[in-house]
């Protein structure tokens, strides 16, 4: 199980648990990331406007990447994956902007959208399968109440994403069943934290935020899982102090229950 | 090409050996160097005439219509391309699927001896193919050609490599893309004519036609039992042109009875002695069919249903090309 | 040797005035081929008739050209006219000199020459004609209805009413399809039971129906007249001539955990089970799935307890074949399943119902008797939100495109209802618009409004967040340009109607043909719309397209009226203007059938004699039905070869017409 | 071959209309019973359906010396037949396209829809197209030219 | 200087959306997590630049309060894409010179140490040019 990975900015800096931990596991389950040489930020929103052409190259360039070692592209962030993912749909369904992209880069061999794009979740449940997982888990995280949040960025749009049911999505609790937790399911699971707004207009991050983890906690969980370090730092650092749950990578607890820790 | 010949004749060697088939629809040489005509081998004894190589470019699915209704199994040997014409006619029953093993085979791209003969050859004793070169042996001394260079027309835009249909494939470790172009570009040229232009092209083209048939005689669509073009009672029963427009009309309503069902394989332009393009009235049905109703392409499965035999309540009206700008 | 007759009608001045018709009658004396021309004041006379007649028989005509008004006027009396001198009615042409000649032209000349073209286009077609004989087939009189819900019930009543027999074939273990689930019924308020069940229980004694329960219709071949139907009785190990519907063996069963399916799973019930207490039949039968015995092999309770000794565990399904004249499709609707509006919290809290499930909830014979309950927790519920629209009107994968008719008037319904019964309990409705068109529709919306209060809300609900036992609305108010938040007991979802799912089976199995919506397609969308273009296959509720009960009702009593209609008749004359297929040039591509929209083309394998040592060979060549073909002519074209080709309208015939014009 | 000028030497066309049965004839009725005029130049031929209409009859007129040909059937969704003109919509949009492609005036040829209702539109839709075909003027490009030579 | 008729079909290009397949139904502005941050609501874009109300949206808050959550484009039930309206509308200004919102000599009070670099690049992207 080969992939080339594609890590992004903020899992280089901020971020570092999330891609550690995740590489940590990778290992005791037999995936191989190989990360791309040369990977440029993605830009971390996905520009939605049809001509929008200079944002999306780097994205491409990453697909062509992966294209050419021949691998599917594995990303972690919720916001590469998104970018990415949706910037691949565009390049396989949209003449114009495959068009004018491929014009602007000139690759040897025009790029129409035929990389793979999985995101690290998905290859735990189709490449490596729960029940797989569940067996190699070493340290089962017995008692533990999870809440897992999905956000925006994972499910939608669920056309283009095609990453769970958009609005009642089951992979990351069946992560957290196969790590030998208990799932915590809670309505705001896919609804917004805010994350995108925090540096502009704090109070709707705060708002969001703590609508999303007062659901958690409601609902009887111990802590809140992620694949996104901007949920991660939105839902901890914008939670009003009394409802605040602990807000941990889902890499982290993967590797705890590995036992790679 | 040399192996892959090597593994198609040892493979219906075993075939014949094994009994599962008791006929081989292949190649064999004809009067010339670059004559190869296709051929029904009854024996693993007779398949010493069998040849594989760039000029093996006759589709041989139409034979089946005859063959597959003979006693017993026939291979028959499929290039990528041929494996469309299969499927289609697979999916108008005209040919017998169970008496059939398909085997798709490789292709590099077939030559066009017109090509060769128009850069001056003369006297060829030999032609030898290697690799991306092609060697003219003459009495007057070697030619060297760029396999690209003398490809046929049609094998400049392939369709793909990959066959759609088939029992058994046997391919070359190193595949061959040919295409260089798109094969609606000369469409496009001719679209982007004025009408009188455009008349002129197609009356000079069309009224080379001396009414042979070999376009029809070789293309795996027009099969039908026979031709209204043949048939007395049809009101249109013609010999030959009587006046200049019945040329017109045999093409138009040729090409019209193979719309949507027409693979593209191009035999008709290469067959036709006269050197009409034929093969671009079949495009611009496929284009106008790909703009209009959605890609299809014939004979890339058994079931869908053809363009022609179809409709969208959303269809463009037949307006639409009345109010085409330009001139008329 | 061709020996045609031409008559020319001056229809008093209407084709006199500008065609001179004795110049039209002397140039078709011309044509080769024509033997005798006139010109008559009327031709439609009994005059101008017997004219024509001696003509015929003085002339020993072979065909006869008549240049007068449309044929639509009056082909069909000259047809008789020249049957009656013993010609075949089909070796007749019009020219039609009068409604596109002589009324649109001023000129006489120009009316002349052109009058002179079209008789002679007439001649040219008439020495090609060849005598047809319409084609005669008998009429087996009893008719199939498939599905046994209410569309099916009314059509069956009223065609038996008329004399003939009916089959019902219903899947389910009784008739009676969804109006049995349903409370109330909008706008009278009238209770469902009260109307539905006497009438199952008249289609049950009606000695000229016959129901089959638990069963599917398998094949069905033949044409109009003459179908042959397979039926699949499925076994329900309790013979049916012996049950009395006691109900001894259902309160015995010890398997008693399966999801009710008349309560929609909002409760359960044993293996062993009669649907309800009004089902016709009112026979038991067994959940092979759930039984015990038919599992384990152990149990056998319920056999000991039946003193009419009707249970038969080893039961087996059964094939009835029967014929039949007509076939009635009334397959119904389901609501469609809610699992991809999970925003609306549906698999997430029990307390998110549909409007079906919420019949349920209210009704007497339901699983809370009639009191309306939360799912949850069977407390009372004191606000409920209704979301109308979830999955019609929808652009995407998700839903319908097409709006499902009946909810707006239901969701009023159950808003009164619920008004009136817990005034105590809010009730707002999330609408995109309210429609109501039918007779006492909108003021039942009103009343729904002004007298009860109930709270109508224009806008859609974005989420449903089930939060400490309750469910937070959250919506937008368009009107008030706001988004609303409610702290709601329970909410209800308007839920799409789709087409039964077998729809698309029944509709192969009868070559009729179903839009991309799955409902099936009516001859005509305005003038025939209870037929389906197949003949003989006629179209009944909402198998057709979303409807409520009394359109319904209204529809298979005209889908009856068609199939008394047709069993009326003895013998089906059927148009001899219709394909054939010339064999000795079919390949047998199919290209034909595809284009069919009658399903009259099927094929066979016929042995040709050919050149060579085969001497022979087996070709697959296409067979026109001529009960079924209606004569369009679309396979005349999508053939090639030219060996499909249309009596009448031949294609020589059709060429000789254009030769003739461009002479 | 048909006379194609007026005594004062104007160009007459000549103008096959196929029309079918259910609703076009009906209109072109309708528009006879409303007396409204259209050019003498167009000649009906009926036919059931518009899907009845076969390539080679519109190609038979022009080789005839026909000037426009043109098809007329019920509207789309119409069809006495349900799908019938659906068919012949296709069909006529890519012998339409494929005339153009062969040099042939596009506006020479003409799908209309017309209902048994539209009497008027009918007669519009032949006034409309006579103009057309008269300012085209004969149709050199596709008539029979031999025929024309044993007029000389 | 660009009529607000032109400004709209722009807008309707560059987004890809066609506003005339909203049946307003609400549901987008029902579903939106910064509604009472707006002044505007995303049925309002979609019918004002259908109607070419543009020059009143370049002045609106809600184009820098839209959170890119995306639950409008995937609840629709036309399969409008208020969402996508919103952005082609942000463009409309932030492609004019001087119109960025985010200025880059206002970012560093707003850092705190935990901040991910993606909150940063994401809001360049978002609201400058």
């Amino acid at each position: 199980m080969t992939f080339s990975y594609y890590p992004g900015c903020t899992l280089k800096t901020k971020a570092k648990d999330l891609d550690m931990y995740a590489r940590r596991s990778a290992q005791a389950l037999g995936i191989d990331m190989q990360e791309l040489a040369e990977w440029q930020c993605c830009g971390a929103v996905y520009p939605q406007a049809k001509d929008e052409i200079a944002t999306k190259l780097s994205s491409v360039r990453a697909l062509m990447s992966a294209r050419d070692a021949g691998h599917d592209l594995m990303t972690l962030c919720s916001a590469c994956h998104h970018v990415i993912k949706r910037v691949n749909n565009d390049m396989a369904t949209d003449t114009d902007i495959r068009m004018k992209v491929n014009n602007y880069i000139k690759p040897e061999l025009e790029y129409s959208g035929e990389t793979k794009v999985v995101h690290y979740l998905e290859v735990l449940r189709d490449y490596v399968g729960f029940d797989e997982l569940a067996k190699k888990v070493v340290n089962p995280l017995k008692g533990k109440k999870i809440a897992a949040y999905y956000g925006c960025l994972l499910l939608r749009p669920g056309s283009v994403m095609q990453f769970d049911d958009a609005e009642n999505p089951s992979i990351m609790e069946d992560l957290i069943k196969a790590m030998g937790a208990t799932p915590v399911l809670y309505a705001n699971r896919n609804e917004c934290c805010g994350g995108y707004v925090t540096l502009e207009n704090r109070p709707t991050a705060q708002r969001r935020a703590t609508s999303v983890v007062s659901s958690a906690k409601a609902a009887g969980a111990d802590c809140i899982i992620t694949a996104c370090p901007l949920c991660m730092y939105n839902l901890d650092a914008n939670c009003d102090e009394s409802q605040k749950l602990p807000i941990i990578y889902f890499t982290e607890l993967l590797a705890e229950a590995l036992g790679v820790k | 090409m040399q192996e892959i010949f090597g593994l198609i004749k040892e493979k219906a060697e075993k075939l014949f050996a094994d009994g599962s088939v008791n006929r081989v629809l292949g190649w064999k040489k004809g009067e010339t160097e670059y004559d190869r005509i296709p051929s029904v081998f009854e024996s693993a004894e007779e398949l010493e005439e069998f040849v594989y190589d760039g000029f093996c470019a006759a589709n041989l699915s139409k034979y089946l219509i005859r063959e597959s209704r003979e006693d017993g199994k026939i291979a028959v040997l499929l290039k990528p391309c041929d494996s469309y014409s299969f499927n289609q006619l697979v999916k108008e029953h005209r040919i017998k699927r169970d008496n059939i093993y398909a085997i798709g085979i490789d292709c590099d791209g077939k030559l066009d001896i017109d090509k060769i003969k128009a850069a001056g050859v003369k006297a060829i004793q030999s032609i030898e193919e290697n690799g991306s070169e092609v060697i003219v042996h003459t009495l007057y001394g070697d030619k060297k050609f760029n396999r690209q260079d003398v490809l046929l027309e049609r094998c400049l835009c392939c369709k793909g490599k990959d066959h759609v249909s088939g029992d058994e494939f046997i391919l070359a470790q190193n595949r061959v893309d040919t295409t260089v172009k798109d094969r609606f570009e000369d469409v496009r040229k001719l679209e982007a004519m004025t009408p009188d232009e455009r008349f002129e092209f197609w009356r000079s083209e069309l009224s080379k036609c001396i009414r042979c048939n070999a376009c029809r005689n070789v293309c795996p669509a027009c099969n039908c039992i026979k031709c209204v073009f043949d048939n007395e009672d049809s009101g249109v029963a013609a010999k030959a042109n009587v006046d200049t427009f019945e040329e017109n009309m045999f093409h138009i309503i040729r090409a019209f009875h193979v719309a949507g069902r027409c693979t593209d394989c191009g035999e008709c332009s290469r067959v036709c002695p006269q050197h009409i393009p034929l093969h671009l009235l079949n495009r611009k049905f496929i284009k106008d069919i790909d703009e209009l109703y959605g890609e299809f392409k014939a004979g890339a499965d058994t079931e869908t249903k053809g363009p022609l035999t179809d409709y969208r309540t959303g269809d463009a009206e037949p307006s639409l090309i009345s109010d085409r700008g330009g001139s008329n | 040797m061709h020996r045609i007759g031409v008559f020319v009608c001056w229809c008093g001045t209407n084709i006199a005035a500008t065609v001179d018709v004795k110049a039209v009658a002397e140039a078709a004396r011309k044509e080769p081929g024509v033997v005798f021309a006139t010109d008559y004041q009327y031709m439609c006379s009994e005059a101008g008739q017997a004219l024509i007649r001696q003509a015929i028989k003085d002339n020993a005509l072979t065909g006869v050209v008549i240049c007068s008004c449309s044929p639509r006027m009056h082909e069909a009396t000259f047809r008789k006219t020249v049957q009656a001198a013993g010609l075949n009615p089909y070796m007749l042409e019009i020219a039609n000199i009068r409604e596109q000649c002589s009324w649109i032209h001023k000129d006489i000349k120009e009316g002349t020459e052109k009058a002179i073209i079209l008789a002679r286009t007439a001649i040219a077609k008439v020495m090609l004609n060849k005598p047809l004989t319409a084609g005669e087939s008998a009429v087996t009189k009893r008719a199939l209805v498939i599905g046994g819900g209410i569309a099916g019930i009314q059509s069956a009543l009223d065609i038996a009413e008329a004399g003939y027999e009916v089959d019902i074939v219903e899947k389910q273990p009784t008739i009676g399809g969804k109006m049995t689930q349903i409370d109330k019924t909008f706008p009278t308020l009238d209770c469902a039971a009260c109307i539905l069940t006497p009438k199952m229980v008249d289609a049950a004694q009606n000695e000229k129906i016959k129901i089959f329960s638990y069963s599917q219709v398998e094949e069905v071949k033949g044409f109009v007249g003459s179908f042959k139907a397979k039926i699949r009785k499925k076994a329900r190990f309790v013979d049916e001539n012996l049950c009395t519907g006691c109900g001894d063996c259902t309160s015995k069963c010890p398997s008693k955990k399966n999801k009710n399916e008349f309560n929609l799973g909002l409760d359960n019930r044993p293996a062993i089970y009669i649907p309800f207490a009004q089902a016709v039949p009112k026979v038991a039968v067994i959940d092979a799935e759930a039984c015990i015995k038919k599992k384990t092999g152990k149990c056998g309770l319920c056999e000991k307890v039946c003193s009419a000794g009707a249970i038969k565990y080893d039961q087996q399904d059964e094939i009835i074949e029967r014929e039949y004249g007509a076939i009635v499709v009334a397959t119904g609707f389901n609501p469609i399943k809610l699992d991809k509006y999970d925003e609306y919290a549906y698999s997430q809290s029990p307390d998110v119902v549909t409007s079906l499930e919420l019949e349920r909830l209210m009704n007497a014979a339901g699983p809370t008797q009639g009191t309306l309950l939360r799912p949850s927790d069977g407390t009372h519920p004191h606000t409920i939100v209704f979301i109308q629209c979830v999955g019609s009107r929808c652009d995407d994968a998700r839903g319908k495109s097409y709006c499902s008719k009946i909810c707006c008037m239901y969701t009023a319904k159950h808003a009164m209802l619920i008004r009136e019964k817990y005034p105590d309990t809010d009730v707002h409705v999330f609408y995109i618009d309210v429609r109501t068109p039918g007779k006492n529709f909108d003021e039942f919306y009103r009343r729904a409004v002004e007298q009860y209060g109930v709270d109508y809300i224009k806008g859609m609900v974005g989420k449903v967040i089930p939060h400490d036992g309750k469910l937070l609305v959250q919506g937008s108010d368009l009107i008030s340009n706001e988004q609303v938040k409610i702290d709601a007991d329970m909410v209800v979802l308007a839920a799409a109607i789709e087409p039964d799912p077998t729809a698309r089976s029944v509709a192969t199995m009868l070559t009729a043909s179903i839009d991309t919506n799955d409902f099936f397609t009516e001859a005509h969308p305005k003038l025939r719309p209870v037929e389906s273009p197949t003949a003989g296959v006629f179209l009944s509720g909402v198998c057709q397209g979303p409807k409520d009960i009394p359109e319904t009702v209204a529809q298979a009593s005209a889908c009856a009226a068609k199939v008394i209609g047709l069993l009326a008749k003895d013998k089906l004359l059927s148009n001899p203007c219709v394909a054939r297929a010339d064999e000795s040039l079919c390949s047998g591509c199919s290209v034909c059938q595809n284009v069919c929209p009658y399903g009259a083309i099927t094929y066979e394998d016929r042995e040709f004699r050919i050149p060579g040592p085969k001497r022979s060979e087996i070709r697959r060549v296409a067979q026109v039905n001529e009960a079924v073909c209606q004569g369009c002519g679309a396979c005349t074209v999508a053939c090639p070869s030219g060996a499909m080709d249309l009596k009448g309208f031949s294609t020589k015939q059709i060429m000789a017409e254009v030769d003739a014009i461009c002479r | 071959m048909p006379v194609k000028t007026t005594e004062n030497g104007e160009f007459k066309p000549l103008i096959v209309a196929f029309c079918c049965n259910w609703c076009s004839y009906a209109g072109a009725d309708l528009a006879g019973t409303s007396r409204l005029s259209y050019p003498a130049d167009v000649k009906i031929i009926r036919v059931p359906c518009s899907c009845r209409v076969n390539p080679l009859f519109i190609l038979r007129a022009f080789q005839r010396g026909a000037d426009g040909v043109i098809i007329c059937g019920c509207h789309p969704g119409d069809c006495h037949y349900t799908t019938g003109n659906y068919y012949a919509r296709r069909r006529m949009t890519l012998l339409f396209s494929m005339l153009d492609y062969l040099g042939i005036e596009r506006k020479r040829t003409r799908v209309e829809w017309v209902s048994a209702a539209e009497g008027v539109r009918f007669s519009e839709v032949m006034n409309d197209f006579a103009k057309h075909i008269t300012e085209l003027g004969e149709n050199k490009k596709l008539e029979d030219l031999r025929c024309k030579k044993s007029l000389d | 200087m660009q009529t607000e008729k032109e400004m709209a079909n722009d807008i309707i290009r560059r987004s890809g959306v066609n506003p005339l397949k909203c049946m307003k139904c609400g549901k987008c502005s029902g579903t939106c997590p910064a509604y009472e941050d707006m002044d505007y609501h995303p049925h309002q874009f979609v019918s004002m630049v259908q109607k070419g109300r543009i020059n009143e949206l370049l002045q609106s808050k809600s184009i820098w309060t839209c959170l890119s959550c995306f639950a409008c484009i995937e609840r629709c039930p036309r399969s409008v894409e208020p969402a996508k309206i919103i952005e082609a509308v942000r463009l409309e200004l932030i492609r004019r010179q001087g119109c960025n919102h985010l200025k880059s000599d206002a970012i560093p009070e707003l850092l705190d140490d935990k901040l991910p670099q993606q909150a940063i690049v994401s809001a360049f992207r978002k609201y400058s040019k």
